[in-house]
């Protein structure tokens, strides 16, 4: 098929779902069901788009791209005549995404339609889905890097109005305000970093910039700076990826409804990150791609010794998702491109599954609580659930499914990325010693095994901790059911690779073959050749040690949760300050609270009382005090007040007092004066 | 000799015709029923006869009575101001109530007001140091009978005593400092006294103390710092339309005289009409002392204006601060700075008789002069309150009026001459004086009256009045150029 | 390009319509205030339309700024003449008009929020007559000083402006009106009398010779731009003396308060809470540009050496004023107070693209000087609807109205994130060229501000919990959504919020060729 | 008798010197007195010193008749001045029952 036609059909994909928003926005309530099947429709509709694309993309080599000037600028300085470009870029990496991001947000529209029955703001939500979807497709097919942070800023506005979207719990809005704010942090950065690139190569366009580099033109003529580029747009990914030590956002944002937490914050958005990373990757320097791993690593080790500890289902599921998030990153720091993409993909299948069925589990825990008119009792707490697998088995299964595919077991797709990220990451330590970084990957894996089969565990297993409830749940309806077990399906080996022990063979590892790096050889990563050289020499001990670990986290899981053969008490106890860190989060929000939040707002506190005082008292006669919320303790302000808010005005007011006292009254104090001044003037002028 | 004598006669006319006036106002004052109208009507025309006479000088550039006084276009320019002003006060005069209730045997005062514009006339022409004590003289004491005029009024007596007491002695400064400047160079007539300077003297210092003496009586007549003290008092006590009078005709002929003095006799001849720049004779640097003085009187008018209560203080304080800027004219030694001062009169008039007649009716209907009972005028009387604001924008220097102009020229003047720090303390200060003018208006505007008082109708003459002053004011904003033109065509004085 | 209505040229029309109005409405009794309301809306309306002509027929490629020839509807006779006399040269003082590509937006600007201006004052009772006479008086003063092209001119209008607006602050303000008017009063003078001082010296130093050969002094803010035409040997003769820094900073204050920059903005809060409604958008929407205007107008292409010396503490000052507004900004309560500091932080933002000196930056700036007037204006207007309901203004007196008034919340949100500069908005394109040019010039600087945004994100966000999320207080159970004329006014302004962040071009179209000029000829430091 | 040697021949000088004590004195005269005549005699005695010194200037200086003649005008100058003076001194004392310059100042600030 031509290519004028697949940009057509990219367009169509990514302008329909805005439409489906826009007509949701301005007429949602007066049509029926408030148009929820336009949105989703509007989505299944680029679903198509997106697999014909992907399909006749793949059949062939070369990427398709297309401009659009957007803004023209006249002879500039420095950069001479400058038109800024609009563009899509198809390759294999915006097709496949495509697929993945419709797909997962079909089916979160199909499932929403369940789950948000006689809402609200049914309509409206669907509208920011749409609107959602839009942006994210924006991220995906963009050719160039200003669109990409526009897509970026959009995607993190819909993510705001979704989690916000019970806003009229304070935590909802909390949770939407942290979100955007701490993704604004990462932005500031990925901001500055495409303004090194742009002021120095006077474009925005990837392909551009890439030549320009490859050609050996440094921006500022400085490795530093192409490093400091590289790092700083990764601070984009660092924000929407949730990555240490931007990642408290995403836990909170669990606040929005569990099907946004599926779409935004499982498959899709958080994903962004990583996909930002894997764009950029050619111009990423060792160093930057070193700095991205250990980033990566760390973030996914924090996340799992969390998520271990926690008992709200959905929260456990975030902290995975961090987790799983971290491998990725860490993949591609490390230079495992295929690999960590991959796991983006399958990733985005099983836990978009794993949220959908925890939704499935809360909106039949809401259920029987409405029925029990209990309103105290905590619907995602797995504390109160147990035994729920005889009552919902579909959900049990496909969640099982989900759950084995994240733990890495074999036959699942989990598996298959996993473990090449895993060889890739030891590969990586092999070749130049960082075996931190490996150490760390197959720790994860273990503790991911571990917590996932306990989430299982005490959700659908053991005794139920209410018998009665127990007896009133009911399995979710089949709007509902049905994406889960699409989900479990695509979350199955074969979809990827037919064999069942390797990824690499497959047409998704070939089809993300490692772009080609630009940088100079010296501050260059591993080269691919090489870096797959030690892989496939490494794999077959990767894969055994990974089954290996993950079955065990599994084992042990089972023990301690199942057979009860080991006391969870009492591994806390022993555990002691550890587990206390780790069920608080390692108190990032605190400390975050305390310096950066607190801090700040002591700052505005301190100008708007600089404001007041100072600035406004030098030049402010009049000494009222303006209102403003100075917290400074009222003596001082009466020192200020005193000492500055005279200042100026009341100054040479005062002057203008003692100079009128003059004016006795009596004249003959005038003919001194006046006899005074005269001999002043005598004096002086005998003086000159 | 004879006819030079007929010759100077016919030159001096105008002032001739003032006397008759003078004469006619006493005769109609003794005769006419009726008489304060009449009297005031007769003057009138005896005015506008003078006014005709004096546009006839136009072009004019002569010395009479063998070097005593010039009609020259600078003299012309200023006794046409000085007609118009004492045309306004005698308006004025006639719609005052304070006059009416309070004066006695009004056609005196008729009178006298005539006498002091015929000393002012002399004061502008006069080349002749006698001639020129006798003038500042003459119009000085009738200025004392007429401050103290309704001497009902305690305050009006008293401002008649502080004044001649501090006006006597000034008198006794400048008379003792033309004696030493007599003495040493032995001639009467300015030009003989420039001759004699160029020639070079050897009793420096008595120059200097002379000098310094007769820059002292002008101070006074001009209310300079620190030789004003009177000013507020007397302007305070005095009569609203003496008030007008003295703090715009008496200053502006004081300025005249002092001008001229300085220009011809301190100034090398020749030197001037070639660039407009002036080179002093040796010794004296009289300009540093009044740049000095200019900026202390700027200043500190404004400062001591910042808290008057009363609007005749305030108003009398803003005059002194303008005397200030009107001086910075002379401190540049050039034709440019003369000419913005007389710019600056010219404007000056109109502006600040304005607010003084503003004052006027507001205790006409009123009957008071405290700026807290100015509170909701604007809301009682649109017209009256609106014009009010104008003048008073003016005076602060806000275009489009012409005050503004004024300013502009004075500025640039001085700008050029590279006073840069004079500038500045004016700039300074003219944002101080906002303050106080800025205050009358929020009285007048931003506070709402009063249930209990009415609104404030008034007749139509002195709707009349005001619109004269007020057209001025506002023409002379957007459209100056006759008024810059007739300056500078005018500072040309006989025998420069 | 010359464009006539009756003869007069369409600047005029453009500059004196409000004065007619005003006469007229001057002549309408006090009870006609209907009368009153449609004689001002008719005019502003003309004038608007009278602005969209002049845009449209604009030709985008001429150049301007110090190039006469090239600017746009010129009218140009002689004002004021002053023949020569032995001392001093022939004085000539110009009615000079005429826009190019800096002037146009801004003129198409001040149309636009005048009118909405009316509309919002349409429920003001008190005084109607004055209100209007005043108001008229001030669009004019604003429009006349954005078409002027000679500095006295300039100047006038200039000043013009500070009457009507003490009047409408300190009569129809809020409860410390008083206060707040003589602080802008003050402020503002001192700014004026700077100018002055720095216009007569200027005056005095420029002298260009006319065909006659004559050496005329003028005013004309073109002949300025030319190093040709100063006198020898006067104050501001030479590139770089000392007299030509104390002149730009002399000048570059008096603009700054206008703006206002840190720290001269202080008079900007008071103002702004106190102002009514339509005054302040008034104030956000066209008098800040003025400063701005000021500089790129008069200031950099008059001394253009002086300006690249003091590149630094320009961008300086805009980096402050970014930061600083928006940390102030999060300490409010007051709702207006608020946009007040947003307004100098993003303001801040204008000072550092213009400091850039590139054409990027410059872009950036003289959009952020169009979208701000529009976002700002429609922010204000946005307080001013909930306070015309409830006479509240504190951000904690509410919450909860998007469920009360959901066609208020959702233009609520447009023009909040569009303050917040959120891609797909108006806001974010003018931010985003302003810092990119500011980045070619001052990396550190830039880099400090760009954190600005992130806090701006913040106070925002914050500001949008709680008066609009949240649960609703029974006291606003009855708030009305928007009626008829609320909605008249904020659409408009939506509508090019939105356009012109999805599709800046026309209006970057409209002053590039001018900015790029004007770029030129100061980096060239006055050939 | 025998006058000191600089008292022997005198000149200009001397006279100058006994104007300015002269001026001096009623300079003096005129800020220290209480009483409004006083303070009158103050001035007249400033005056005359002025007209001493046209007189000598006349005698001695460069100056010729002019000097006495420019002392005439000051003496009728001085004596309207006293006239007009003394009526408002007059009118003074009708108004505050008191001519003492030092309590009429209720004109003040």
């Amino acid at each position: 098929m031509g290519m004028d036609s697949l940009i057509l059909f990219s367009l169509f994909a990514l302008f329909l779902p805005l439409a489906g928003f826009v007509v949701l926005i301005f007429f949602g309530n007066r049509l029926p069901r408030e148009g929820d099947w336009v949105a989703t429709g509007a989505v299944a509709v680029s679903f198509v788009l997106s697999l014909i694309i992907m399909f006749s993309k793949l059949a062939t080599p070369d990427s398709v791209t297309a401009t659009w000037a957007w803004v023209q600028m006249g002879n500039v300085p420095v950069l001479g005549g400058l038109t800024i470009e609009l563009g899509i870029l198809i390759d294999n990496l915006s097709s496949i995404m495509l697929v993945v991001v419709t797909l997962i947000s079909l089916l979160v529209h199909v499932y929403s339609m369940g789950y948000m029955q006689g809402d609200s703001r049914y309509g409206r939500y669907f509208a920011y889905l749409g609107f959602f979807t839009f942006s994210m497709l924006g991220i995906v097919i963009t050719h160039n890097l200003l669109m990409m942070y526009m897509f970026w800023e959009l995607v993190g506005l819909s993510s705001y109005l979704l989690i916000g979207h019970y806003y009229e719990k304070k935590s909802a809005s909390n949770a939407a305000i942290k979100a955007f704010v701490v993704n604004r942090i990462g932005d500031a950065g990925m901001f500055i970093g495409i303004m090194i690139l742009f002021v120095h190569f006077a474009t925005f366009s990837f392909d551009a910039i890439f030549g320009a580099v490859a050609a050996g033109d440094l921006p500022f003529a400085s490795q530093a700076w192409l490093t400091a580029a590289g790092v700083l747009i990764f601070c984009g990914a660092i924000g929407k990826s949730a990555q240490f030590p931007l990642h408290v956002w995403l836990p909170d944002a669990m606040e929005g409804p569990t099907p946004v937490s599926a779409l935004i914050h499982a498959a899709t958005m958080v994903a962004a990150g990583v996909f930002l990373v894997a764009r950029m990757f050619p111009i990423l320097t060792a160093d930057a791609l070193l700095v991205i791993a250990y980033i990566g690593a760390a973030t996914a080790l924090l996340a799992a010794t969390v998520a271990i500890t926690q008992y709200d289902i959905k929260k456990v599921l975030a902290w995975s998702t961090i987790s799983q998030l971290g491998y990725m990153i860490l993949a591609l720091g490390v230079g495992a491109y295929a690999a960590g993409f991959m796991h983006l993909v399958t990733h985005a299948a099983f836990k978009a599954g794993l949220f959908l069925g925890s939704g499935a589990v809360i909106y039949a825990m809401h259920a029987a609580l409405h029925k029990q008119h209990d309103h105290q009792t905590d619907a995602q707490d797995i504390r109160n659930m147990g035994g729920l697998r005889g009552k919902m088995p579909v959900t049990y299964w496909t969640f099982l499914i989900f759950t084995l595919a994240i733990s890495g077991i074999p036959l699942t797709s989990g598996f298959l990325s996993k473990d090449e990220i895993l060889a890739g990451t030891l590969a990586f330590s092999t070749l130049n010693g960082h075996f931190l970084l490996p150490l760390t990957a197959f720790l994860v894996a273990g503790m991911t095994a571990f917590y996932m089969f306990r989430l299982v565990i005490l959700t659908f297993h053991g005794k139920p901790s209410d018998k009665d409830r127990l007896s009133i749940i009911r399995e979710a309806p089949g709007v509902m059911t049905v994406p889960l077990i699409v989900l479990a399906t695509l979350s199955l080996f074969f979809f990827y690779s037919f064999n069942p022990l390797g990824a690499s063979s497959g047409w998704l590892y070939q089809a993300l073959e490692r772009p080609a790096s630009v940088v100079p050889e010296a501050i260059g990563p591993i080269a691919a050749s090489v870096l797959y050289q030690a892989v496939s020499s490494v794999h077959t001990l990767v894969m055994i040690l990974s089954i290996v670990i993950a079955v065990s986290g599994l084992a042990f899981a089972w023990l301690v949760y199942e057979k009860r053969s080991i006391s969870a008490d009492k591994m806390a106890a022993a555990m002691g300050p550890l587990y206390r860190g780790s069920y608080n989060k390692w108190y990032f929000d605190e400390m975050y609270q305390a310096v950066i939040v607190n801090g700040t707002l002591a700052l505005t506190h301190i100008s708007n009382w600089f404001d007041n005082r100072i600035i406004d008292g030098i030049v402010n006669g009049a000494a009222t005090v303006t209102q403003g919320i100075s917290k400074i303790s009222g003596w001082i302000d009466y020192m200020f007040i005193d000492g500055l808010v005279n200042f100026l005005a009341n100054f040479t007011g005062a002057i203008g007092m003692r100079l009128r006292k003059i004016q006795t009254g009596k004249v003959q104090n005038y003919l001194v004066f006046a006899v005074f001044g005269f001999l002043v003037i005598v004096f002086f002028f005998m003086a000159i | 000799m004879a006819e030079h004598i007929v010759e100077s006669i016919y030159r001096f006319l105008p002032e001739i015709a003032l006397t008759v006036t003078l004469v006619a106002a006493i005769v109609a004052d003794l005769i006419l029923k009726e008489r304060n109208r009449n009297v005031a009507w007769v003057v009138l025309g005896g005015l506008a006869v003078t006014a005709v006479l004096v546009l006839r000088q136009i072009g004019w550039s002569e010395s009479i009575f063998s070097d005593m006084i010039a009609v020259d276009p600078f003299a012309v320019f200023f006794k046409v101001v000085l007609l118009v002003a004492g045309l306004f006060i005698v308006l004025f005069s006639m719609k005052s109530r304070e006059l009416e209730h309070n004066a006695t045997r009004i056609g005196e005062y008729y009178m006298l007001l005539t006498g002091v514009i015929f000393g002012m006339f002399l004061m502008v022409g006069a080349t002749n140091l006698l001639l020129m004590y006798l003038a500042f003289e003459l119009t000085s004491i009738s200025s004392y009978v007429l401050a103290g005029f309704t001497k009902s009024l305690r305050k009006s007596a008293e401002a008649s005593m502080k004044y001649i007491i501090f006006g006597a002695i000034s008198s006794g400064f400048l008379i003792y400092g033309i004696s030493l400047l007599v003495g040493i160079t032995g001639a009467t007539d300015i030009y003989g006294v420039r001759d004699a300077l160029q020639g070079g003297v050897e009793q420096q210092m008595a120059l200097h103390i002379a000098t310094i003496m007769i820059i002292v009586g002008f101070s006074y007549k001009i209310t300079v710092v620190p030789f004003h003290f009177w000013a507020p008092d007397v302007y305070h006590g005095a009569p609203v339309t003496i008030t007008t009078f003295l703090a715009t005709a008496s200053k502006i002929a004081g300025f005249a005289m002092m001008i001229r003095f300085f220009k011809i006799s301190y100034v090398e001849s020749g030197s001037v009409v070639a660039s407009g720049s002036w080179e002093l004779v040796e010794g004296v640097q009289w300009n540093v002392i009044l740049a000095i003085l200019a900026a202390l009187t700027i200043m500190a008018a404004n400062l001591m204006a910042l808290w008057q209560e009363n609007i005749k203080r305030l108003l009398a304080f803003s005059s002194i601060a303008h005397a200030g800027f009107i001086l910075m004219g002379l401190v540049l030694l050039s034709d440019e700075g003369i000419s913005a001062m007389m710019i600056y009169m010219a404007i000056y008039l109109f502006m600040n008789m304005g607010a003084f007649y503003v004052v006027m009716l507001v205790s006409n209907k009123l009957d008071t002069e405290w700026i807290s009972d100015y509170e909701g005028l604007g809301h009682r009387s649109p017209f009256l309150g609106v014009a009010m604001a104008i003048f008073l924008v003016a005076l602060a220097g806000f275009p489009p009026t012409a005050g503004f102009i004024a300013k502009v020229y004075i500025f640039g003047a001085t700008i050029n001459a590279g006073w840069i720090w004079l500038v500045a303390v004016a700039g300074l200060a003219t944002v101080i004086s906002l303050y106080y003018y800025v205050r009358v208006v929020r009285n007048m505007f931003l506070v709402d009256p009063a249930e209990s008082d009415g609104p404030v109708i008034l007749d139509s003459g002195s709707m009349t009045i005001l619109v004269l002053l007020l057209i001025p004011v506002l023409l002379l904003g957007v459209y100056f150029s006759p008024i810059v033109e007739w300056a500078k065509h005018s500072v040309t004085m006989f025998g420069m | 390009m010359e464009f006539q209505i009756f003869g007069i040229g369409i600047l005029t029309w453009i500059v004196f319509l409000p004065i007619v109005g005003m006469l007229i409405v001057l002549l309408l009794p006090n009870e006609q205030k209907n009368a009153i309301r449609w004689t001002a809306a008719t005019v502003t309306g003309l004038q608007l339309v009278l602005a969209v002509v002049v845009t449209m027929i604009f030709d985008r490629t001429a150049l301007g700024i110090n190039d006469s020839n090239s600017f746009q509807f010129v009218e140009q006779f002689r004002w004021i003449v002053v023949e020569a006399v032995p001392w001093v040269g022939k004085i000539e003082i110009m009615y000079f008009m005429g826009i190019d590509g800096l002037s146009v937006l801004m003129v198409l600007l001040t149309a636009l929020i005048s009118v909405i201006g009316v509309i919002s004052s349409w429920n003001i009772e008190k005084m109607v007559k004055g209100y209007f006479a005043l108001y008229l008086l001030l669009v004019t003063g604003m429009m006349g000083v954005f078409v002027a092209l000679d500095f006295f001119l300039f100047f006038i209008f200039w000043e013009v402006m500070l009457l009507p607006m003490y009047f409408l602050i300190g009569i129809w303000g809020g409860a410390r009106r008083e206060y707040a008017a003589i602080k802008f009063f003050i402020y503002t003078f001192v700014g004026g009398v700077l100018m002055l001082l720095v216009m007569l010296a200027l005056y005095f130093s420029v002298a260009y010779t006319n065909e006659a050969g004559e050496q005329i002094h003028t005013f004309n803010l073109l002949h300025m731009m030319n190093a040709a035409n100063y006198v020898e040997g006067s104050i501001l003769y030479g590139l770089d003396t000392t007299w030509r820094y104390v002149a730009w900073l002399a000048l570059f204050i008096s603009f700054a308060i206008k703006v206002p920059l840190f720290p001269f903005h202080t008079w900007l809060p008071d103002a702004h809470v106190e102002a009514p409604t339509p005054i302040s958008v008034i104030l956000a929407g066209v008098l800040l540009k003025l400063g701005t205007y000021g500089m790129l107008r008069v200031l950099f292409p008059i001394l253009p050496d002086a300006t690249i010396f003091f590149m630094y503490l320009m961008a300086s000052l805009g980096m402050i004023s970014i930061i600083y507004g928006a940390l102030c900004a999060m300490a409010q309560q007051d709702f207006k107070k608020l946009i007040a500091y947003s307004s100098i932080s993003h303001m801040g933002i204008v000072m550092l693209g213009m400091a850039a000196l590139n054409t990027q930056g410059t872009v950036g700036a003289v959009l952020q000087m169009f979208n701000h007037g529009t976002i700002t204006a429609m922010l204000f207007l946005i307080v001013g609807v909930l306070y015309d309901r409830t006479s509240k203004r504190g951000v904690y007196d509410f919450g909860g109205i998007a469920n009360q008034m959901p066609k208020y919340t959702g233009i609520a949100m447009v023009a909040m994130f569009a303050a917040l500069g959120l891609p797909g908005l108006s806001g974010f394109v003018s931010e985003l060229f302003s810092f990119l040019g500011a980045f070619d010039s001052f990396r550190w600087i830039t880099i400090i501000s760009v954190t600005g945004i992130v806090l701006t994100a913040a106070y925002i966000l914050w500001t949008v919990q709680r008066v609009f999320l949240g649960s609703l207080s029974d006291v606003h159970k009855t708030l009305p959504d928007l009626t008829g004329r609320e909605l008249l006014m904020f659409i408009p302004l939506a509508i090019i919020v939105i356009f012109l962040g999805v599709y800046p071009a026309p209006a970057i179209e409209l002053m590039n060729a001018s900015l790029s000029h004007l770029v030129d000829f100061v980096n060239g430091g006055m050939p | 008798m025998v006058f000191p040697e600089w008292l022997a021949e005198p000149g200009l000088n001397h006279f100058l010197v006994v104007s300015a004590i002269l001026f001096s004195l009623g300079l003096l005269a005129v800020i220290s007195r209480r009483n409004i005549i006083m303070v009158l005699m103050g001035i007249e005695l400033i005056l005359n010193s002025a007209n001493l010194n046209f007189v000598a200037f006349s005698r001695y200086g460069a100056l010729s008749l002019e000097g006495h003649m420019i002392a005439l005008f000051v003496i009728i100058i001085a004596a309207a001045e006293a006239a007009i003076a003394l009526a408002i001194a007059l009118n003074i004392y009708n108004r505050f029952g008191s001519v003492d310059v030092e309590q009429i100042s209720e004109l003040k600030e």
